[in-house]
């Protein structure tokens, strides 16, 4: 078991967790996380290599690092362990957001008890991406969930006790769709007279899901990873929930958790229920369109930083959601790299809200102005992070988005020109007027709490940025910046997984040019 | 036919029984209470002696009269003050209280006197103390051993229970 | 004139039904113990009727009463003793007030 | 040629950027100002020999046998890889996929467009030295991060012009828009400032929207993006070398007419994709009605007016036209937009710029005019044919006529930019007003400023009046209509540059206050002005015809003096008294103080008052977003979410909570409420078996 890399994943945050039970102070709890977190990067970045030397070598297996060990045999139980490259990059996400939230949370009140629900939140991210078992892969998903609602209720700031409640809550009402969804698929996951499984690949290579069950398991757990996924009309957790929570804790959620809703959607969804995929897509693709510019249009009159990127979040994860329902390669890919993007950004902006707001001990944008004379590289910080939200090229958001425009614009004219519909091509066109609404509401807060006249006398006193935070902060500008500098490593990656053998929703919908 | 004497004791035990349970349960003194109860107990022990079975009525009157009235009163001593009246029942409560008697009573009696009218009483030996002894050690068909043990148990617990809860701290 | 079982069980019914009453109506929590032992006893009483009045070879009817004295005494003392603490720490039996550990 | 040279032209500015970014706060002020200037300057060097290489060096690359220039992609590397490469069984690449490359496409434009950027920047950066000081040559706060804004604008600037496709373009396009945003707002403290450089970014963003999806309706039908497979065919024998043809481009038309849908709502798909993209064009190139940010732009510092809102930037749109210009002379519908588009432009811009008190506001709007100009130009180009005074119009004239004035304007507006500057720093105000008489106090920029007028006006011999004529024989050749309206234009000009000029040098003396003394600036600003003025004077003679034409193919001769051999006459002498008229006009007006303008504004107050308020787009954009978008689209939006979908959402908290709460009373904890209901229960089903057995 041990010889699996993977299960090092789980198992360092375990070991983290025991690391914080014995240590006394501040400074041995912050050794702990950091290097618990720098193990992580390390780990991931090494499982990276190997990967794609892996890969090089022509190993043209779906998933590699496939292991399995029985849990609970009656049932069927297993912990099934694999990755490709999409796990993978939400893995190297995860630690890079982990190990900034750490530097972020440098001078947290009860720094024990902190981390110690952050790690453990952290435990159930990276067990859900390593997972290819849909019912570990559930657990896994829970054991992220809770957490939150201490860590908000508990460090949180505002009304604290309604949010966290509201985001628990709604979160778990996603659960229950989410579980009979996942219960279902097990019932229909083998062929009569077969055992039935839990495991993903199995699933799949059985294709024993009839279309009927489909039509009601699909929205099942569409809708079930959807609300983490912050899918309109069920995003409204996501203001209140990110206004309230703590530094990190906006960081790890909305940088990673809300890419569990995006990675279960389109590896339980759309992997394993390519008809229902394809005939109930136009449901979820309306939702999610109605998401992107809803989102942004809302951002825009909001004046709590928090809440304005809150939206921007519904905005830029309904795009992801948008394009994994397109079902065509480039989309999807797409998809993937706006959840690289998004969590990189957004883990940047909430961090840089929760230093303002530690500094200002306010939020409202009408209440600041002219941070950038006050706080030059907080602000310089917040541009750059406007900037990649905004989509400027060299910047993560310019490729995610573009790619998913490009596929979504030509599955758009597929559907279109072979007389089914022009859903697609309407919605891709609304989507695209995102970026108009983007750049009002990002240059609109810039313009106002960075640019202009100092609003507050009382601000001059303000200090900038302390050397984590500074770490914290470069770290990520970093990370957005070769994302989208270097993009066509990542869309290599990813692309592997979206091959119409493995990735059966695609058949159906393989790119035909004119 | 019965004799009268046996009549005469019959309607003296059952109105005994149905008066002072009624005083028990409407009495606003709960010393009062508690002593009316004593005498439906020595009533029910009546019963039990009428139909041949001494060795109950005796266990009747030396647990129940005996033991239970006495640990009844000597907390109704620790818990209140002599004298104390219990304040008037709200009239709802009594209503509710009502209803639920009377319509048990009726439900119950139509039962009773629709099913159970004209069993007459057979003959019956009286039960020698040997035989319980035996039946009580038992362990065939119809011998309680087991059941013996597991009060015997029990009691002990309660024992040990009411000390630990009883106990000051 | 004939003493017939429903002799015996009209009067069992009434003590129950007293009890029933007093269990409902009374706020001292030893009165409702008393209204209990009223219930218990009428029990009694009917297993005895039963057992003397049907089956007049056996005596299950009357161990069980036996065991059911055992018990109640037991459970009585167990009851006077938790009424007795919590006097010591409310300084009062009436059940109303007794509410801190509900919900 | 290896492609060294052009790797370290788009490197060195990046580099610059870079290190000054980083490490600018880290040295000092003007050390910032030499290494920003220096590295532009080398820059300079590196692209004026690759300019002259394409052009002079007859290399084969460069120009084929014939004579004609050719395209010559350097490198070209793919960044992001969006369809995989089709390919065969036998391992070959049947079809390229769908990929953004980044590449150096060297060709007659975009070697013309090196020499501007490189010339204007360089200029700019030097004389930016003397501009970002006081009056005691103290560097203002930021210089460092100008010099750092200034070098990202050039990289992408320069970027954008040598695009080998068109998403490269678009993604250049997007970076000199967040640079230019950077620029207008470099005084962040001016709340005026910051909302012009807001809207100057969310308008083009806007325009940038139609941008994108014209490249994604071009892209899915033709399965490219490279400009080489859009408008050109390999040449034979040679790896990287294209001739623009028409021949690709009549095929990319017929890809769209055979399609199965070509029409949508009655015009065909190939129109809406280039008008699409044209669209871009029209809100970098400040086209009406998307010209609203460029007047707001001159909030920024002046020497980025010149560089970007006057040289460089807002001629993008032109040039992306010109760029797929094979392709709008397939769709000359679209090339019809194109030119009604510009001439709207163009006059309402010259109408406004003839009522403006503050002397960028007026060169802006003579910017938004001029390349309304180059626009026409282009929209007005035709295949061969008779124009209507009888002329043989060449193929492609106004196509080159565009870009040569896109050369000279870039050089004369820079110069009147930069000019204005100068006097804004002398005088530390935007207004004419506070100005008047300055001519004996600041000789050079006096002399260079009306080198600039007289240039822009189109008098022979300056540069403009090269290029503007092959504009206006242009549009002669390809509708009359259009010709006398830009020639009216073109009178217009003359009239409101030197309305500027006589009331900045002239009109009534001076007033000096106190000590200060207006005077000519220090050398790293007038030398900049006095080359402009140098090139204003002799780029006029630059045989474009010959280097530059839609397919590389010279229509004239090469030599200095060919421009004026090849001047169509006619259509000369007819600008030059308009001109002049112009001048006179403006001579008589404003060359002393008279009541003349008083009066002539007092007979038409409703036309002052709508050109000095710009026909009033500027209140009705604000309408469109505040009214309308903010007020009647996100407010209710935002209200719909917290109170319809996030009210619904808490309402059903509030339900289970309010039938719990209503539960609870069953769950009373008194026993005696179990008893009595509990007892009753039983009851009821005693006597409901009794109904059912009995």
């Amino acid at each position: 078991m041990f010889s699996n890399i993977l299960i090092y994943f789980v198992l360092i945050p375990l070991l983290m967790l025991a690391g914080l039970g014995i240590s006394r102070n501040v400074k041995q709890i912050r050794a702990v996380a950091v290097v618990g977190s720098t193990a992580l990067i390390a780990l991931s970045v090494y499982l990276l290599v190997d990967y794609l030397g892996q890969r090089a070598a022509g190993n043209e297996a779906e998933m590699l690092y496939t292991g399995s060990w029985s849990w609970f045999t009656p049932l069927n139980i297993n912990l099934s362990v694999g990755v490709d490259g999409i796990s993978i990059a939400m893995l190297i996400l995860s630690s890079f957001i982990l190990f900034t939230g750490s530097f972020a949370s440098w001078k947290i009140d009860q720094p024990k008890e902190f981390f110690l629900w952050l790690i453990l939140l952290s435990t159930g991210v990276y067990g859900f991406f390593i997972s290819i078992d849909i019912f570990t892969m559930f657990m896994f998903y829970e054991v992220a969930l809770i957490p939150m609602y201490l860590l908000i209720g508990v460090w949180g700031s505002g009304k604290k006790n309604y949010s966290a409640m509201k985001l628990t809550l709604m979160l778990m009402g996603g659960s229950a769709f989410l579980m009979l969804g996942l219960i279902g698929i097990y019932y229909h996951s083998a062929p009569a007279g077969q055992p039935l499984t839990w495991n993903l690949l199995e699933i799949a290579h059985n294709n024993a899901i009839s279309t009927g069950w489909q039509h009601f398991l699909f929205p099942m757990t569409f809708v079930g990873f959807g609300v983490l996924g912050a899918m309109f009309p069920f995003h409204t957790w996501s203001p209140d929930g990110h206004a309230s929570a703590p530094t990190a804790v906006s960081m790890l959620h909305a940088g990673v958790l809300m890419k569990l809703g995006g990675y279960g959607c389109f590896r339980v969804s759309m992997y394993l229920m390519p008809e229902a995929a394809n005939d109930l897509a136009w449901i979820f693709l309306i939702l999610t369109g109605i998401s992107v510019v809803y989102g942004a249009f809302s951002a825009c009159v909001q004046t709590d930083l928090k809440y304005i990127n809150a939206y921007s979040s519904v905005s830029h994860c309904g795009l992801v959601l948008f394009a994994i329902l397109m079902i065509n390669t480039t989309a999807m890919t797409g998809a993937i790299m706006q959840m690289l993007s998004h969590g990189l950004m957004t883990a940047l902006f909430f961090a840089l809200i929760g230093m303002i707001y530690g500094r200002t001990h306010t939020r409202d944008i009408h209440e600041m102005g002219g941070m950038m004379q006050i706080l030059p590289y907080l602000s310089v910080c917040y541009v750059i992070a406007g900037f990649a939200s905004l989509g400027l090229p060299g910047l993560s958001g310019f490729v995610a988005e573009m790619t998913i425009f490009v596929g979504s614009f030509e599955q758009g004219m597929i559907d279109y020109l072979g007389g089914a519909g022009s859903l697609r091509l309407v919605f891709t066109i609304i989507a695209c007027c995102s970026i108009v609404i983007t750049a009002v509401y990002i240059l609109r807060v810039v313009g106002k709490l960075l640019l202009g006249p100092v609003h507050d006398d009382h601000h001059r006193q303000l200090t900038d940025a302390t050397w984590w935070e500074r770490l914290s902060t470069a770290t990520l500008i970093i990370c957005v910046a070769a994302i989208g500098c270097f993009p066509n490593f990542f869309e290599q990656l990813i692309r592997f997984t979206f091959n119409p053998e493995f990735f059966r929703a695609l058949a159906a919908n393989v790119p035909v040019l004119n | 036919m019965e004799s009268v004497g046996s009549i005469i004791a019959y309607v003296v035990i059952a109105l005994s029984i149905i008066i002072f349970s009624v005083l028990a349960v409407t009495t606003r003194k709960i010393l009062r209470a508690a002593t009316y109860l004593l005498f439906a107990l020595f009533a029910t022990a009546a019963i039990y002696f009428s139909l041949d079975y001494e060795f109950l009525g005796a266990v009747q009157i030396a647990v129940y009269a005996g033991g239970i009235v006495v640990l009844f009163v000597f907390s109704i001593l620790l818990t209140s003050h002599p004298g104390d009246n219990s304040a008037r029942l709200a009239s709802k409560k009594r209503v509710s209280g009502l209803i639920a008697a009377i319509a048990m009573l009726l439900v119950s009696g139509y039962v009773l006197i629709s099913r159970c009218i004209g069993v007459a009483e057979p003959a019956m030996q009286s039960i020698d103390m040997q035989k319980v002894g035996a039946t009580l050690m038992g362990t065939g068909h119809g011998e309680y051993l087991l059941p013996f043990e597991a009060i015997s148990v029990l009691l002990l617990a309660c024992i040990i229970g009411g000390i630990v809860v009883a106990r000051k701290r | 004139m004939e003493k017939t079982m429903l002799c015996y069980l009209i009067p069992s019914l009434i003590m129950f039904c007293c009890g029933v009453y007093g269990f409902i109506t009374r706020k001292n929590m030893i009165a409702i113990l008393i209204s209990l032992e009223l219930m218990l006893n009428s029990v009694d009483i009917n297993f005895v009727v039963f057992n003397r009045f049907l089956f007049p070879g056996s005596m299950e009817g009357m161990f069980f009463t036996l065991f059911a004295i055992a018990i109640a005494a037991a459970e009585t003392a167990l009851a006077i003793a938790i009424i007795i603490n919590v006097f010591r720490s409310v300084k009062n039996v009436d059940v109303e007030e007794v509410s801190k550990m509900k919900f | 040629m290896e492609s060294t040279m052009p790797v370290l032209i788009l490197a060195i500015p990046l580099f610059t950027f870079l290190l000054l970014g980083l490490l600018g706060k880290f040295m000092q002020r003007g050390m910032a100002g030499v290494i920003g200037t220096s590295a532009m300057g080398i820059t300079l060097v590196l692209s004026y020999i690759t300019a002259f290489t394409y052009f002079f060096s007859g290399n084969p690359l460069f120009i084929s046998a014939g004579g004609d220039r050719l395209q010559a992609v350097i490198f070209n590397t793919v960044w992001l890889q969006f369809t995989p490469d089709q390919i065969d069984a036998a391992g070959q690449i049947v079809k390229h996929g769908l990929a953004i490359k980044l590449g150096f496409l060297l060709d007659s434009i975009s070697a013309m467009m090196l020499v501007v950027i490189t010339t204007i920047s360089f200029m700019v950066h030097l004389y930016s030295n003397g501009y970002m000081r006081d009056h005691h040559g103290v560097c203002e706060k930021g210089f460092q991060r100008f010099f750092a804004y200034l070098s990202l604008f050039s990289f992408s600037m320069l970027g954008l012009v040598v695009a080998t496709n068109i998403f490269q373009m678009y993604i250049f396009w997007e970076l000199v828009g967040a640079s230019s945003y950077l620029l207008i707002g470099f005084y962040y403290t001016k709340p005026s400032a910051v909302s012009a450089s807001k809207k100057a970014f969310i308008v083009t963003r806007f325009a940038d929207l139609g941008f994108l999806i014209g490249i994604l309706i071009l892209s899915y039908y033709t399965g490219t993006f490279n400009f080489t497979e859009l408008t050109s065919v390999p040449v034979e024998g040679l790896n990287d070398v294209y001739a623009v043809s028409a021949g690709t481009a009549e095929h990319i038309r017929s890809i769209f007419a055979d399609s199965k849908a070509p029409l949508f709502m009655g015009a065909s798909v190939m129109t809406w994709a280039l008008v699409l993209i044209f669209m871009g064009g029209m809100g970098k190139s400040a086209m009406m009605p998307l010209h609203i940010w460029l007047p707001d732009a001159m909030e920024g510092p002046t020497p980025v007016s010149a560089l970007i809102h006057a040289a460089t930037m807002v001629v993008a749109g032109v040039y992306l036209v010109a760029r797929l210009f094979p392709l709008f002379l397939m769709q000359t519908s679209a090339l019809d937009i194109v030119t009604v588009v510009g001439a709207v432009t163009a006059l309402y811009a010259a109408m406004v710029a003839c009522a403006q008190i503050d002397i960028k506001r007026v060169l802006a709007f003579s910017t938004i005019s001029q390349i309304a100009f180059m626009m026409v130009s282009l929209g007005v180009t035709r295949i061969a044919h008779t124009d209507a005074l009888g002329h043989e119009v060449h193929e492609g004239l106004g196509y080159m006529a565009s870009m040569f004035h896109l050369f000279t304007h870039a050089m004369f507006k820079a110069l009147l930019f930069l000019g204005a500057g100068a006097l804004i720093h002398a005088i530390g105000s935007n207004d004419y007003t506070a100005m008047h008489g300055l001519r004996k106090y600041m000789p050079v920029t006096h002399w260079t400023f009306l080198i600039g007028c007289l240039a822009i006006a189109g008098i022979i011999p300056f540069a403009g009046f090269f290029s503007k004529d092959e504009i206006l024989t242009a549009c002669f050749g390809h509708s009359t209509v259009w010709a006398i309206w830009m020639t009216l234009v073109a009178g217009l000009t003359a009239f409101y540059m030197f309305r500027l000029y006589f009331l900045i040098f002239w009109w009534k003396e001076h007033k000096v206050h106190g000590e200060h003394v207006p005077h000519d600036q220090p050398w790293t600003m007038t030398l900049p002005l006095i080359i402009l003025a140098a090139i204003s004077c002799v780029a006029g003679f630059v045989p474009f015809g010959n280097l530059v034409t839609w397919n590389g193919h010279p229509i004239t001769g090469a030599g200095f003096f060919t421009n004026l051999d090849n001047l169509n006459w006619n259509v000369a002498v007819i600008s030059l008294c308009v001109a002049i008229i112009g001048i006179l006009v403006a001579m008589k007006m404003y060359r002393k103080e008279n009541p003349l303008p008083e009066k002539m504004r007092s007979a038409l107050p409703r036309l002052w008052d709508w050109c000095h308020h710009r026909f009033y787009w500027d209140e009705l954009y604000m309408f469109i977003t505040h009214k309308i978008i903010f007020d009647r689209v996100c407010k209710p939006i935002a209200w719909f979410d917290r109170h319809v979908i996030d009210g619904t959402m808490d309402s059903f908290a509030t339900m289970t909570n309010r039938l719990s709460v209503a539960i609870k009373g069953l769950q009373s904890g008194r026993i005696q409420n179990y008893v009595w209901v509990y007892l009753l229960g039983a009851l009821v089903l005693a006597v409901v078996t009794m109904l059912c057995v009995l």
